[in-house]
């Protein structure tokens, strides 16, 4: 009777999205479709008004730090379709990543792109209002990066291991 | 006004009612002014008790007191800007030549005028102004209610908007 | 007439903000002119600390994100972690999350309505009667596992520990007294003029509004859109028990208490279902505490009593998680405040805040 | 037994052991004023000792009640069964500390406080509280106290004011802009009754009423709830407390006060509390008289038990309802009250003009103009209430409709688009 989400893979998203507009994919994977950075509001518009994926709610925006680069990780979901696919975009500037904003299309990623600015430092452009949110304004830096205060020997945040283990020493990973 | 009572009862009043006024004119806060425009009016009205007017003594309490201060204070809530400190205007001198000249005509009328006292002493004063109102006097009490009228006509065509 | 706007600060200590949070208005006279929020006085960094914790130890940071609702944040988290690793808990863990899920929201949902009265201007008369049940359900939590707010039940792969045998009794009990309750309380509601004449048409969103902007839960019913994630996308046990999803049409304030009160309902009938099949068994898969789970990412998500609760753990293979990252909708409900609100008097602002029904520890995590 | 008899009277009506301990004082010889002054002593020290001595009782009775209301004990610690919590209160305001926020205007904020007890406590100067027991009858009684509680909403409005507050500011233009609408409201609920018992004097009109056997309740029934609605307004207690309306703008006007300065606006709050019930009690119930029972019972209990009952109102109200928006219970005031209160003065005016120039009984009148007015007053509710655009409750229990299937969209706007 009940009927879970469907979970669309990536390759279908990015099917779909090479079929309107090509060259936009970067990569697909079964979980995930990433996009080129620049072409993401056209993305964006399309995958809202696209009618076979319609995606008209953002479930959910993550910026991740992955050293070299920065992904943001859009969650989408159809309500009437009930299905739910994954979306991917990636900056490779380290310093000052940048990626257009996506409030135009989805509002709700108003507080969320906030969000991810204030504690990664993600700057996306276009957004109407992109200030710090939880942190005050003049605070050193996005902690959410992995190279925050950067620890001595370049270390990084994480565990390394679990108390007991071989190797063991309590810090953080490299 | 022979009593005791009476006599301290008027000096008592005439301190309040003539030193509010005064602070009302000097003071620079605007809201400070008005609380002391509305001691003057009690003390105005105390100066009816004392005549036996309580009718009209109780009128300028819920009237002057009660309801004009408060068209001022609605008025300094309005108004952008209306500073704690005011400083002094270009009106200072008009302003206190027509008080002057206000309190000249005044004066003259009280002491021209023949006081005619009706010897009684303490009397309902409602149902006589009631009367009076409504009999010798209704023309100008119906011209004073068509005033207030157009006032109010005009009050809302001002603050219409578009 | 020229004026200028008077800038009233509506917290960060205020009556109504149900935390520290601070709702910065623009007046004229009563009128919102603009409406900004400065969230952050409750900022823990909870994203940053569970870096720095192994997956296990990052479950009692659940409890105190949305505090009032602890359990479904104890599930959220276990649920993504679960999904990670590929297990499934036993099906005594399973009803034992959806009757721990359903207490909690019946709890939470007490606490929203009575709050949300008590906006409307009501001197605490409805939260007291709320607390009577709250009370009771905090009880239930103790016995399960020793702590009425920060419950840390959930386990990755089950529950803590099995629930006493005082448990059942006392929880059937409840919830066989619910009904009336709730019936005292939409005559404490839906009844009640004033009410009605301060929450309708206030602080409207249309459907559209609320699916753009993301908005989930009892605010996204309110709107009109049939959706919950218990039916959607069913995790537990839900998918075994029957319940309706309370929906508003009008989108205002009143709709989102409408639906509230009705979830209450819905969350007793669920109760009774689940308190009857629950199965005897294990309720944990005994996982090491120590996990290491595969290299990927999850996103697990739950109704909790606020709406649509996720976190999106990303593994790169260590011990702890390369990122953490909660989908909070206390913030994420904030964002069509402003629509909501502009235009509206100042007691408006505080009514549709009310409704909003926001918990600030999940709102700054 | 004469003797005994006239010491009854003495408690039955303590204005008569008053009466008794002037004609002694005057006696003694002495200065004419002396008895005048003396009785005022009596006066003024009686009623701030009643006034006192009944807010203490009434502030646990209050605290207990709404205990009661809300399914909790209320203070139940201090003394047997909490009685001794209003004194445990009332020194822990004592001591604390009263602070003075830096940008105050300071001789106004340090002044309203000072002078906010005044209205409350002269309003019962001119309420009779048994036969004789009346400080004045002034001949404008029924204006005197409205024009009283004006002036009460002006400190109000300068304590807001002074505290260089927000929300102490919009606590006071709200209190002001309240006090415009509803003292027009009970200005004319009260000139109903002038109209009725032709005369301003609240001695005259508890006589009036005692003389037809007939409180005024019955005969105006529309006033009586007009002016109780004032008269909550008047004095913020919910569901009209907007100008200190905690969930919006914190305590309002006396936000910034502490210590003892708090303490005088509460207790001002509850003898303006004390003094509408009075005030209700004198004009429209009766007063001190009750259909011929004050021969047997003292009348000022009577009167007491009276503005209790009434006051016993307010407390249910506060722990029962929600608060209204301003603009809701100034748009209540203007478009609804005030058309109908018209209304009545001129159907008022009417029944008496009738009763005066065709010279019926009493006995026969008056129970036809309460029955008129009792319906009139239901008709013109109603009908103004759909006039205005109320058909029926808009309270009318709707649920949320229930959905199985997830993903539907069931959204319809407001019919008439409010927002």
């Amino acid at each position: 009777m009940t009927v879970a989400t469907r979970i669309l893979s990536g390759f279908d998203v990015a099917h779909r999205i090479d079929g309107s507009l090509s060259g936009a994919v970067v990569e697909a994977t079964p979980e995930w479709a990433e996009v080129h950075a620049e072409r993401l509001p056209e993305v964006a518009r399309f995958l809202h008004d696209d009618p076979e994926l319609d995606f008209h709610y953002l479930t959910s925006l993550t910026g991740v730090h992955r050293l070299d680069h920065f992904e943001v990780a859009y969650h989408l979901q159809s309500i009437a379709k009930n299905q739910l696919g994954v979306l991917k975009a990636k900056s490779w500037n380290v310093e000052e990543p940048q990626l257009p904003s996506v409030v135009p299309v989805w509002r709700g990623a108003l507080l969320q792109e906030r969000e991810a600015f204030d504690l990664l430092g993600i700057r996306f452009q276009g957004h109407p209002d992109l200030r710090r949110m939880f942190l005050w304004e003049g605070f050193p830096g996005h902690p959410l990066r992995k190279d925050w205060l950067g620890m001595p020997g370049d270390r990084m945040s994480g565990l390394q291991g679990f108390p007991g283990e071989p190797g063991f020493d309590n810090q953080g990973r490299g | 006004m022979d009593d005791t009572g009476s006599v301290v009862a008027f000096w008592a009043l005439a301190v309040l009612t003539v030193g509010s006024a005064l602070g009302a004119a000097a003071v620079r806060d605007l809201v400070r002014s008005v609380v002391c425009l509305v001691a003057t009016f009690v003390g105005v009205a105390g100066f009816f008790v004392l005549l036996s007017a309580d009718f009209l003594a109780v009128a300028q309490v819920l009237i002057y007191a009660g309801a004009i201060s408060v068209l001022m204070v609605f008025a300094i809530m309005l108004t952008p800007r209306a500073e704690r400190n005011n400083a002094e205007t270009f009106f200072r001198w008009p302003a206190l030549a027509i008080a002057l000249s206000l309190l000249g005509t005044i004066a003259a009328v009280a002491l021209t005028t023949d006081w005619a006292t009706t010897g009684q002493g303490f009397e309902e004063t409602a149902s006589v102004i009631g009367n009076a109102l409504l009999s010798t006097y209704v023309l100008p009490f119906e011209i004073a209610s068509v005033l207030l009228l157009a006032a109010m006509v005009g009050a809302i065509l001002l603050v219409q908007e578009d | 007439m020229q004026t200028e706007p008077l800038i009233v600060n509506i917290g960060p200590q205020h009556p109504s903000t149900h935390g520290v949070f601070r709702l910065k208005l623009s007046l004229d006279g009563e009128r919102i002119l603009d409406a900004d929020m400065v969230v952050g006085y409750l900022h823990r960094s909870m994203e940053k600390l569970a870096e720095e914790r192994s997956y296990t130890q990052n479950i009692p940071f659940t409890d105190r994100t949305d505090y009032l609702a602890a359990m479904t944040g104890n599930l959220a988290y276990c649920l993504a972690v679960e999904k990670l690793l590929g297990v499934e808990p036993p099906p005594r863990a399973q009803w034992l999350r959806v009757i721990m899920a359903e207490l909690q929201r019946i709890a939470s949902h007490a606490m929203a309505i009575g709050t949300f009265i008590n906006d409307c201007g009501a001197w605490q008369t409805p939260l007291m009667y709320m607390f009577r049940e709250r009370e009771k359900i905090l009880d239930l939590f103790e016995m399960a596992c020793g702590a009425r707010l920060t419950t840390n039940y959930m386990r990755i792969g089950g529950v803590s520990r099995d629930i006493p045998a005082e448990f059942m009794p006392r929880a059937t009990a409840l919830v066989k007294e619910l009904p009336d309750r709730i019936r005292e309380y939409e005559g404490m509601g839906l009844g009640n003029e004033i009410v009605v004449a301060r929450a309708r048409g206030i602080g409207v969103l249309t459907a559209e509004q609320a699916i753009n902007s993301s908005v989930t839960g009892p605010m996204l019913r309110g709107s009109g859109v049939a959706w919950d994630i218990r039916k959607a996308d069913p995790y537990a046990a839900y998918d075994k028990v029957q319940f309706d999803i309370p929906v508003g049409t009008a989108g205002d304030c009143y709709d989102r208490f409408l639906v509230r009160l009705e979830e209450l309902r819905q969350s007793t009938r669920i109760l009774e279902q689940a308190l009857e099949a629950l199965p005897e068994g294990p309720v944990n898969l005994d996982l090491p505490l120590a996990i290491r789970p595969p290299v990927g990412e999850s996103y697990g998500r739950i109704e909790s009593p606020r709406g649509e609760l996720g976190f999106y753990i990303i593994s790169d293979g260590g011990p702890s998680p390369y990122r953490f990252h909660i989908r909070a909708p206390s913030l994420i409900n904030l964002t069509s405040l402003k629509e909501m609100s502009v235009g509206l008097t100042v007691a408006d602002a505080i009514v549709v805040l009310g409704s909003v029904d926001i918990v600030v520890g999940e709102l700054d995590r | 037994m004469e003797h005994l008899l006239a010491e009854w009277y003495d408690i039955r009506d303590l204005g008569n052991a008053v009466g008794h301990f002037l004609t002694w004082v005057d006696d003694r010889g002495g200065p004419s004023w002396l008895p005048y002054f003396v009785s005022g002593i009596i006066g003024v020290v009686a009623i701030l000792l009643w006034a006192v001595l009944s807010q203490l009782g009434f502030v646990w009775i209050e605290r207990r009640l709404i205990g009661r209301i809300q399914v909790r004990l209320g203070p139940n610690r201090v003394g047997p069964f909490g009685l001794l919590q209003p004194l445990a209160d009332a020194l822990k305001v004592l001591t604390k500390e009263m602070i003075t926020p830096a940008n105050v205007d300071r001789l106004l904020f340090w002044g309203a406080p000072a002078v906010v007890v005044m209205p409350a406590l002269v309003v019962f100067a001119v309420l009779p509280f048994g036969e004789h027991m009346q400080l004045t009858d002034l001949s404008v009684g029924l204006l005197f106290v409205i024009a009283v509680g004006s002036v009460n909403s002006l400190i109000v409005f300068t304590a807001g004011w002074s505290s260089s507050n927000k929300y102490s500011l919009l606590g006071a233009m709200r209190t002001i802009a309240m006090l415009i609408s509803y003292e027009l409201i009970q200005v004319l609920a009260l000139l109903a009754v002038a109209v009725y018992t032709n005369t301003m004097r609240m001695g005259g009109v508890v006589a009036w009423q005692d003389h037809y056997n007939v409180w005024l309740i019955f005969l105006q029934p529309l006033p009586v709830f007009a002016y109780a609605l004032a008269g909550a307004v008047e004095i913020n207690r919910t569901p009209t407390d907007i100008a200190e309306a905690e969930s919006e703008i914190v305590a309002g006007y006396h936000t910034e006060y502490g210590g003892i300065r708090w303490g005088m606006f509460q207790v001002a709050e509850y003898i303006a509390g004390f003094a509408i019930a009075a005030i209700v009690a004198t004009v429209y119930l009766g007063g001190w008289t009750l259909f011929g029972l004050e021969e047997w019972v003292p009348g000022w209990l009577i009167f007491l038990g009276k503005v209790y009952t009434y006051f016993f109102l307010f407390i249910w109200l506060r722990g029962t309802l929600p608060r209204l928006r301003i603009d809701q219970l100034m748009g209540f005031a203007w478009k609804y009250l005030l058309p109908l209160m018209l209304v009545n003065i001129l159907v008022s005016g009417f029944e008496v003009l009738i009763w005066q120039e065709k010279d019926l009984s009493a006995g026969v009148v008056l129970p036809i103009f309460a029955i008129v007015n009792a319906g009139l007053t239901v008709a013109m509710m109603v009908g103004w209430a759909r006039v205005m655009g109320h058909t029926g409750s808009i309270g009318e229990p709707r649920r949320a409709q229930l959905i199985s299937d997830v993903g539907g969209v069931y959204y319809e706007p407001l019919p008439g688009g409010r927002a």
